[in-house]
């Protein structure tokens, strides 16, 4: 019998369905994946049965059926469902930077709604240790701030395991962490789950993460679901179009040889960067060499923390360097003194598009600010301008009027590209410019950032996380640890022969299906 | 429709008041200080719509007039408020570092200050004049304007669209009123619609101590100090200020309230 | 952690003792530059007794040198002997006031926050419905209602046309102090209840609220143990406005309410040119609202362990 | 009733834990209302409401009439006075003669008369406090009031060292003698006053310099008085009570075991005070509630004449005020029966002289109301006549008045009437109180509102104020004849009805001057409570404590 049943479950939020009929098999022991794009409704879905969704969010739920265990039907049943929070169920939520109090100490998180016969810290402190966490007795009077994100997450795992639960639901646990964070976190999901005898519902965008982790897959996309299985099964032999496409965008290695590199455009010789002030203030870079010619795409990888935005803006000139020399296209860059020409040149392309784009500024607005300033443009070619630019980021011109906010993901990166464009720029620099966004549309942006590349000759500097991603676009890598760049190859000699431990080590954690 | 007349009804009252009390020398039917002390403490009355007061001035002429009043003292009061708010906090936000630390702490000691004291200290001292309150009032408001401004610039200059902006070369001075002014303005706005009430509150505080507006001009505040005297004899000459005291007040932080509300909706409503 | 604390809480000390001394200077330039004199009145003092009074009171000297001594005092403690109650230290006189002052300033801060903070819970607890919408609004209305007009409506309902409770005193009559408590706590309370509904909502929005609800955690346990904490901080930033209003607030009420206190004092004090007293009284209010400022930031690092991190 | 209401409020679990916490500490009871007055009645303590905080009770400091009030309980003088007529009648003193020429007074003092110590009160304790009370370091403000006695002034002044050249002079523990400069009338009225009370010089000098000002003799415990009561508590802002003093000569004779005075400031929460039965007496009434209480509780409102004048000073140093033409039109466009009677409202009486009617027996000539009634045409005549016809030319007049809504009152009402019978703009400023006597003070100012208080039942105290070099007369008018019928002849007058010849003829130069505008005369009023038996209102609005009893009377029946 199942730990979890539910049949055509449909949820609707403020009078639109977003969630349809639904159905859902979880067994003790196996992890169930469910995956899909943002909005595709996976983890609305799992709160509304669980009745964790915002009272003011006026949520519709039914479904034909949604027993736990075959004893409680969990929409019908509000008091025993709540029985089952926290000791037959346990909830892993999205966001580990804030899904913890940030007012209480972790031990007292952990402990509060034990019921079992140990003492509380000792529960605690035995759970923080099974989680992974070091010298977890003397970090319960520890706050959630001093945790990194892995540990934060590791934390939120140990506080719904607390009362031996038999159903853990993981709500996107390994997206916003480092690579190597995110397979060490997998692993331990792993192990829970045999050890414990856990049936395990992990929620997903990640294909690679679901290849990895789970007995069964399924796919939901607009609230329906739309492909289902094993995974090794389901991702060779795609059931649903979506399911293939979604595959299908998955980014892969670069075929074909890098064009031969032509004269650096930009250079960095032993750079040395500093942040902050005062007492806090730390070297962030140290003594990077990187070049990067017309026409070609570096990337830079590494995990969170290894310097690698702040390389990023130094070599665009936004920050002073402490040390080492920078010249763009043969003359020197100096922070605090480029030229109109050197700062039209060299451009940025951020991670969040809606955070980079000023939230009441029209489209056309943020198009011809650049437009204006370095141009000299007329008041009646701009509008020209300003159309000719959307198209070349693929930008229908009906979006020209809006606002960010009533922008998607992707159109929203079109913009910023097209802003940074807008300026005719030389040298650019994409910081994890496709992170943020859903599969399907990484893969297009990227497109767009290649053919620009060729189009224009630029010159590409791709800072990413995702390795995957990097290989997918880039002609050589860097690799950064703790501010030094340890490796620089081609992309296809450093994942064939990496030859720093640091590398090998990011390369065994990637994923892959 | 309907919908939106009920939603937008605060605002329209608020005009609505503000209008009538600039209007006050055409709408009213009587001078303002024009008495009949023979027709002393009338309740309304055709003539006399909310009655008058113990001089016989009309309390509806008197009304409109101390509301000029009460409402330039608010305006004047919170715009001194704002010019010295805004740009001392937009200053502190945007230059950053030890300037913004000691420009902040200067804030922080001068709201230990019992400034309210001091504003009583001074209508003592140098008599009551109008444009002395006015400054007075909004030197004791302008902290905290300084305060959420600065906080607003520190977020926005962090901010990816304002690294963006320096990226594309543009100045500092087109940053700040390109960039970062009018992404603060929904907090000023909203800040500001709540400080005007709280301004004409503590003008009206001063009336009671007998430290406002001096005869025979008349503010809310005064009128319904004054009524208050008289508050079982005559009880429309408390009723009718309070009223419309009250309500202005109510409609400042209603509006005041949706702006907020507003602002917050699109900020966190676009996301999803 | 705690030697940081200590740091912070010296550095503030030292900077409240210089503001102290400028609010002196100020208050003193400001009570000097104002016409008449303490020993003005409406019968003409003849010269020689104004003259001797000057004297006595050293008023004859020099502006800088009276500060300078006025200073020396206070720093050991003596505010000097006040002009208009002769025989009468000013340091008398506070600590005379004070008691009702401090416990009519108390009391209202209490009631404030434990009516504001329950009816702002149980506001934020069912958003949009009668439980809501009726003390929201309630609310609004308190914060517009000057005391002066709350506190003249409460006496002649309960002390006058029904004798339930005295209209007057502190301290004298059984229940005299429910009234003035009342009126002075009302508009805190209203502006506390709508503070705490607002953090309330705030905080119930954050994702940390799903993880407590999913320990299976009822309304009431995620708002108690969870919401309210963070939700009492922008409560706690005001506590240090709020007691500044407070003392301005008892003049109002103590005028009312024949109060003893020394809110009562200040004015008239400002209206005699009793010179030693309004400094003193400036100066006891200054340190009054520095030390609570310092209180509430205190409270707010116990509150919220990310700002004892900053430190 | 109130712990009903409270407990019924609907709060959550913990919220209404810590409201019933607080409420119980607030109400401690809630025994229901309690009324002072019927307790104090019971156990003969009068409860009064007096004003405000007193500055001092030093009587040779304190100098407001709320003091005034307390000092006279505690203390008595060598002569009292009628609490109806006002007329001398004996008090510390049983008897005395005054010599043939009326210079030389001689007091036979009680031989029972004691200290509130149980000390004997003797003529060197008056002599010592008339010594003390001539030290100019006191600043005692009413030391004038001594200046009648021989050389008293020019010891003051510091022109004579040796005290013993003022006529002053204790023949024996027993009697003391005075010798005036001139003959006064009013001598005796004087001997009522704090400054000339004794003093107990052993417990003065105890505490401190005879002559200094912050000393703390006169608190609870220090304070010896030979009064009908004594001081016992006196806190701060909040009450001062006096009880029964067991060895008053006549202690058998007071009623009262304690008076409680309250510094009832906001005459408003007065009201409501006596209202609520918390006082049997009120300093003053509301003028709001005055019809309230003539037609719905008569008995309990006692209205009276009050010896002092309301008028407005002309500054006749100023061109546009200079010419008197100008200013009696000024005083006659007013309608004083419609201000008093319309705007007012409290029984005040229109005033057309300097001093109150019936000042002693004295009154102000019988021409002065036809001089300065209410003429609007012969007004406008006179200022046509003055070069202003129609108001033409004569620009806005500022009326200063001190801020108090009284004065704004009379100072709108009469700036009404001059536009409108005059033409004349005026403008209102009010200033804080002291800054308003020092512009007044510096002259910088067109017209003033003004009153003034009569200290003793003389109209001589109401013209001298007027004298060329008073410090009081602050208009810049000056008539060497008003000073010359003031200063020389009044002394030498022989009898009473020269007496107030002479006066008259001054006041009547007074009013042909013109610098001053009269308004009305102040009357006193207080709300009484039915058990206070005894008192009665009079001119100087000063009760004798002494003779007040309180008795329960069924209650009043109140529609």
């Amino acid at each position: 019998m199942s730990l979890l049943a539910v049949d055509n479950l449909t949820v609707r939020l403020a009078d639109r369905e977003v969630v349809r009929g639904l159905s859902l098999r979880v067994e003790s022991g196996q992890t169930l994946a469910i995956i899909g794009e943002s909005g595709s409704g996976k983890s609305v879905s799992l709160l509304a049965l669980l009745g964790l969704l915002d009272a003011s969010a006026a949520a519709v739920v039914s479904a034909e059926r949604a027993d736990y265990n075959g004893s409680v039907a969990l929409l019908g049943q509000p008091q025993a469902r709540r029985r089952l929070l926290g000791t037959q169920i346990g909830l892993v939520s999205q966001e580990p930077m804030s899904a913890l109090n940030p007012f209480q100490t972790i031990g007292a998180q952990i402990s509060e709604h034990y019921r079992g016969p140990l003492p509380a810290r000792q529960r605690a402190a035995d759970l923080l240790e099974e989680v992974g966490i070091r010298a977890a007795s003397s970090r319960l009077d520890d706050y959630p701030h001093q945790f990194s994100g892995g540990m934060r997450q590791r934390v939120l795992i140990a506080m719904a395991l607390v009362n031996d639960p038999q159903l853990l639901i993981c709500d996107e646990p390994t997206t916003a962490l480092d690579v190597t964070v995110q397979a060490q976190l997998l692993a331990l999901l792993k192990r829970l789950a045999s050890d414990r005898k856990l049936a395990v519902i992990l929620v997903s965008h990640d294909l690679a993460v679901v290849a990895a982790a789970a007995d069964h897959v399924v796919v939901m996309r607009h609230g329906e679901q739309v492909d289902g299985g094993p995974p090794a099964q389901l991702f060779r032999q795609p059931g649903h179009p979506y399911t293939a496409q979604l595959l299908a965008a998955l980014p892969q290695p670069r075929s074909g040889h890098p064009p031969a590199a032509g004269r650096a455009l930009i250079a960095a010789e032993q750079l040395q960067v500093m942040r902050g002030s005062g007492r806090q203030r730390k070297l962030v870079v140290d003594r990077a060499s990187l070049t990067v010619g017309r026409g070609e795409i570096v990337g830079l990888v590494g995990e969170s923390g290894s310097g690698k935005s702040t390389l990023g803006r130094a070599l665009l000139g936004l920050l002073p360097t402490s040390a080492g020399s920078l010249q763009f296209d043969g003359q020197p860059l100096l922070a605090g003194q480029l030229t109109g020409a050197q700062r039209a040149a060299l451009q940025l392309v951020f991670q969040d598009p809606l955070a980079s784009l000023n939230p009441r500024q029209t489209v056309a607005a943020t198009l011809a600010e650049p437009i204006r300033l370095h141009g000299g443009w007329r008041a009646a070619a701009l509008a020209a301008q300003v159309a000719a630019l959307a198209d070349q980021v693929e930008l229908p011109t009906a979006l020209l009027t809006r606002l960010p906010s009533q922008l998607s993901g992707g159109q929203r990166q079109r913009v910023a590209i097209g802003r940074a464009l807008a300026c005719r720029p030389q040298f650019l620099v994409a910081d994890e410019a496709v992170s943020a966004l859903d599969l399907s549309i990484q893969a297009e942006i990227l497109q767009l950032l290649q053919r620009l590349v060729s189009d224009h000759q630029l010159a590409l500097l791709f800072i990413s996380h995702d390795l995957a991603v990097v290989r997918s676009i880039a002609d050589r890598v860097a690799v950064m640890e703790a501010g030094r760049i340890v490796e620089q190859n081609s992309a296809e000699q450093l994942w064939q022969a990496p030859q720093h431990p640091y590398t090998k080590r990011l390369l065994a954690a990637t994923l892959s299906i | 429709m309907a919908r939106r007349v009920t939603y937008n009804l605060p605002l329209l009252l608020l005009a609505a008041i503000a209008l009538a009390c600039l209007l006050a020398p055409w709408l009213s039917p009587y001078p303002p200080a024009a008495q009949q002390l023979l027709l002393g403490a009338q309740p309304p009355s055709v003539a006399h719509w909310l009655g008058t007061d113990i001089f016989g001035r009309d309390l509806l002429t008197r009304l409109l007039y101390g509301g000029r009043l009460s409402l330039l003292v608010g305006l004047t009061a919170t715009a001194v408020a704002l010019l010295i708010g805004v740009s001392w906090g937009a200053v502190a936000g945007y230059v950053g570092g030890r300037l913004d630390a000691v420009m902040m702490r200067i804030v922080d000691t001068l709201y230990a200050l019992p400034f309210v004291i001091f504003v009583v200290l001074m209508m003592v001292v140098f008599g009551r004049s109008l444009l002395l309150l006015f400054i007075a009032i909004g030197a004791v408001e302008w902290l905290t304007m300084a305060r959420i401004v600065r906080a607003q610039v520190r977020a926005i200059v962090h901010s990816d669209y304002i690294e963006a902006a320096r990226c594309l070369g543009l100045s500092r001075w087109q940053i700040v009123t390109r960039h970062i002014l009018p992404n603060c303005a929904g907090p000023i706005i909203v800040y500001t619609t709540l400080t005007i009430p709280s301004v004409m509150l503590l003008e009206a505080f001063l009336s009671f101590l007998g430290l406002g507006v001096q005869p025979p001009d008349a503010s809310w505040g005064l009128l319904i100090n004054q009524g208050v005297e008289t508050m079982e004899e005559y009880p429309w000459l408390l009723l009718y200020p309070a009223l419309a005291l009250t309500a202005t007040l109510l409609c400042l932080n209603l509006v005041g309230d949706r702006l907020r509300d507003r602002l917050e909706g699109s900020a966190v409503g676009g996301d999803r | 952690m705690s030697w940081a604390l200590l740091q912070l809480i010296a550095r503030r000390l030292a900077t409240a003792a210089v503001l102290l001394v400028v609010v002196a200077a100020g208050t003193f330039a400001l009570i000097h530059a104002a016409p008449g004199g303490p020993f003005s009145a409406d019968r003409a003092v003849s010269a020689e007794v104004e003259t001797a009074l000057a004297a006595q009171y050293r008023l004859d000297q020099p502006p800088l040198l009276q500060f300078a001594s006025y200073l020396g005092n206070a720093l050991r403690g003596e505010f000097g002997p006040s002009f208009k109650y002769p025989g009468r230290e000013v340091s008398e006189l506070i600590a005379a006031g004070l008691p009702a002052t401090l416990e009519l300033a108390l009391y209202a801060l209490l009631l404030a926050l434990v009516v504001g903070i329950s009816v702002g819970a149980l506001a934020a607890s069912r958003p949009g419905t009668l439980r809501d919408r009726l003390p929201m609004g309630a609310a609004l209305v308190g914060i517009c209602l000057p005391a002066f007009v709350l506190g003249p409506l409460l006496v002649l309902v309960f002390g006058v046309y029904n004798e339930w409770l005295p209209v007057s005193g502190w301290g004298e009559l059984a229940g005299d102090k429910l009234l003035p408590t009342v009126t002075l706590a009302a508009g805190y309370a209203a502006y506390i209840a709508r503070l705490t509904r607002a953090g309330l909502r705030e905080q119930l929005r954050q994702p940390y609220i799903v993880t407590a609800r999913a320990k299976g955690l009822g309304g009431a346990a995620v708002i108690l143990k969870h919401a309210l904490r963070g939700a009492l901080l922008p409560v706690v930033a005001y506590l240090g406005p709020a007691c500044a209003g407070l003392i301005a607030g008892s003049f109002v009420v103590e005028t009312i309410f024949q109060i003893p206190g020394i809110g009562r004092f200040y004015i008239q004090a400002a209206f005699n040119r009793d010179y030693t007293l309004i400094l003193g009284l400036t100066l006891f209010f200054a340190t009054l609202i520095t030390l609570f400022n310092l209180l509430a930031d205190l409270l707010a690092l116990w509150l919220d362990p990310r700002q004892r991190e900053a430190l | 009733m109130a712990c009903k209401m409270l407990s019924i409020r609907k709060l959550n679990s913990s919220g209404a834990l810590c409201c019933a916490l607080l409420a119980a500490l607030l109400v401690a009871g809630c025994s229901g209302g309690e009324r002072r007055v019927d307790s104090g009645t019971a156990a003969g303590v009068l409860h009064w409401g007096n004003a405000s905080e007193p500055a001092s009770l030093d009587p040779q400091i304190a100098n407001g009439v709320p003091e005034q009030k307390i000092l006279s309980a505690l203390w008595e003088g060598l002569v009292g006075k009628h609490p109806v007529t006002l007329e001398p009648i004996p008090a510390g003193a049983s008897h005395w003669q005054i010599s043939d020429d009326r210079r030389t007074y001689r007091f036979h003092l009680r031989s029972d008369a004691r200290w509130s110590n149980g000390e004997p009160v003797t003529a060197e304790d008056y002599r010592w406090a008339w010594w003390r009370a001539l030290q100019p370091e006191l600043g005692n403000s009413f030391a004038t009031m001594l200046f009648p006695i021989v050389n008293a002034q020019a010891y003051w002044r510091g022109e004579i060292d040796d005290f013993s050249q003022v006529g002053v002079r204790v023949v024996d523990p027993l009697t003391l003698e005075v010798e005036l400069s001139h003959p006064t009338g009013y001598f005796l009225q004087l001997l009522d006053m704090p400054t000339l009370y004794p003093l107990h010089r052993a417990s003065i000098e105890r505490h401190g310099a005879a002559t200094a000002r912050a000393s703390r003799w006169s608190y609870p415990g220090n304070l010896v008085s030979n009064g009908p009561f004594q001081l016992a508590e006196w806190q701060i802002n909040r009450r001062i009570v006096v009880a029964k003093n067991p060895h008053y000569w006549d202690a058998a004779a007071v009623a009262l075991n304690q008076i409680i005075f309250y510094p009832t400031e906001n005459t408003t929460t007065e009201e409501r005070m006596f209202r609520a039965g918390q006082l049997h007496y009120s300093y003053d009434v509301p003028v709001n509630k005055m019809a309230y209480y003539a037609s719905q509780r008569p008995a309990e409102l006692v209205v009276a004449p009050y010896l002092g004048s309301y008028f407005y000073r002309f500054n006749t140093r100023r061109p546009e005020l200079a010419d008197p033409r100008v200013r009696r039109a000024l005083a006659r466009a007013i309608d004083r029966r419609q201000l008093t009677e319309q705007v007012l409202r409290a029984g005040q009486l229109p005033a057309y002289a300097m001093t109150p009617p019936n000042t002693a027996g004295y009154y102000p000539p019988a021409s002065a109301e036809a001089q300065l009634s209410f003429d609007p045409a012969a007004a406008r005549a006179l200022l046509a006549e003055a070069g202003y016809p129609d108001g033409a030319g004569l620009g806005p007049i500022e009326i200063l008045y001190n801020t108090q809504d009284e004065h704004r009152k009379v100072a709108v009402a009469i700036q009404q009437m001059w536009k409108q019978h005059l033409n004349v703009d005026a403008t209102l400023q009010n200033q804080e109180w002291k800054v308003y006597l020092d512009t007044e003070r510096r002259g910088d100012y067109q017209i003033t509102r003004a009153s003034w208080i009569g200290d003793y039942v003389d109209a001589r105290n109401f013209l001298e104020i007027w004298l060329c070099d008073s410090d009081n007369n602050r208009t810049g008018w000056c008539d060497p004849q008003f000073d010359q019928l003031l200063l020389e002849q009044l002394p030498a007058a022989t009898s009473q009805a020269e007496r107030h010849r002479l006066l008259q003829s001054a006041e009547q130069r007074l009013l042909d001057g013109l610098p001053l505008l009269p308004i009305y005369t102040y009357t006193s009023k207080h709300l009484v409570h039915p058990d206070l038996n005894g008192y009665t209102a009079n001119l100087l609005n000063q009760p004798l404590f002494k003779q007040l009893s309180l008795v329960r009377q069924p209650p009043a029946l109140t529609p």
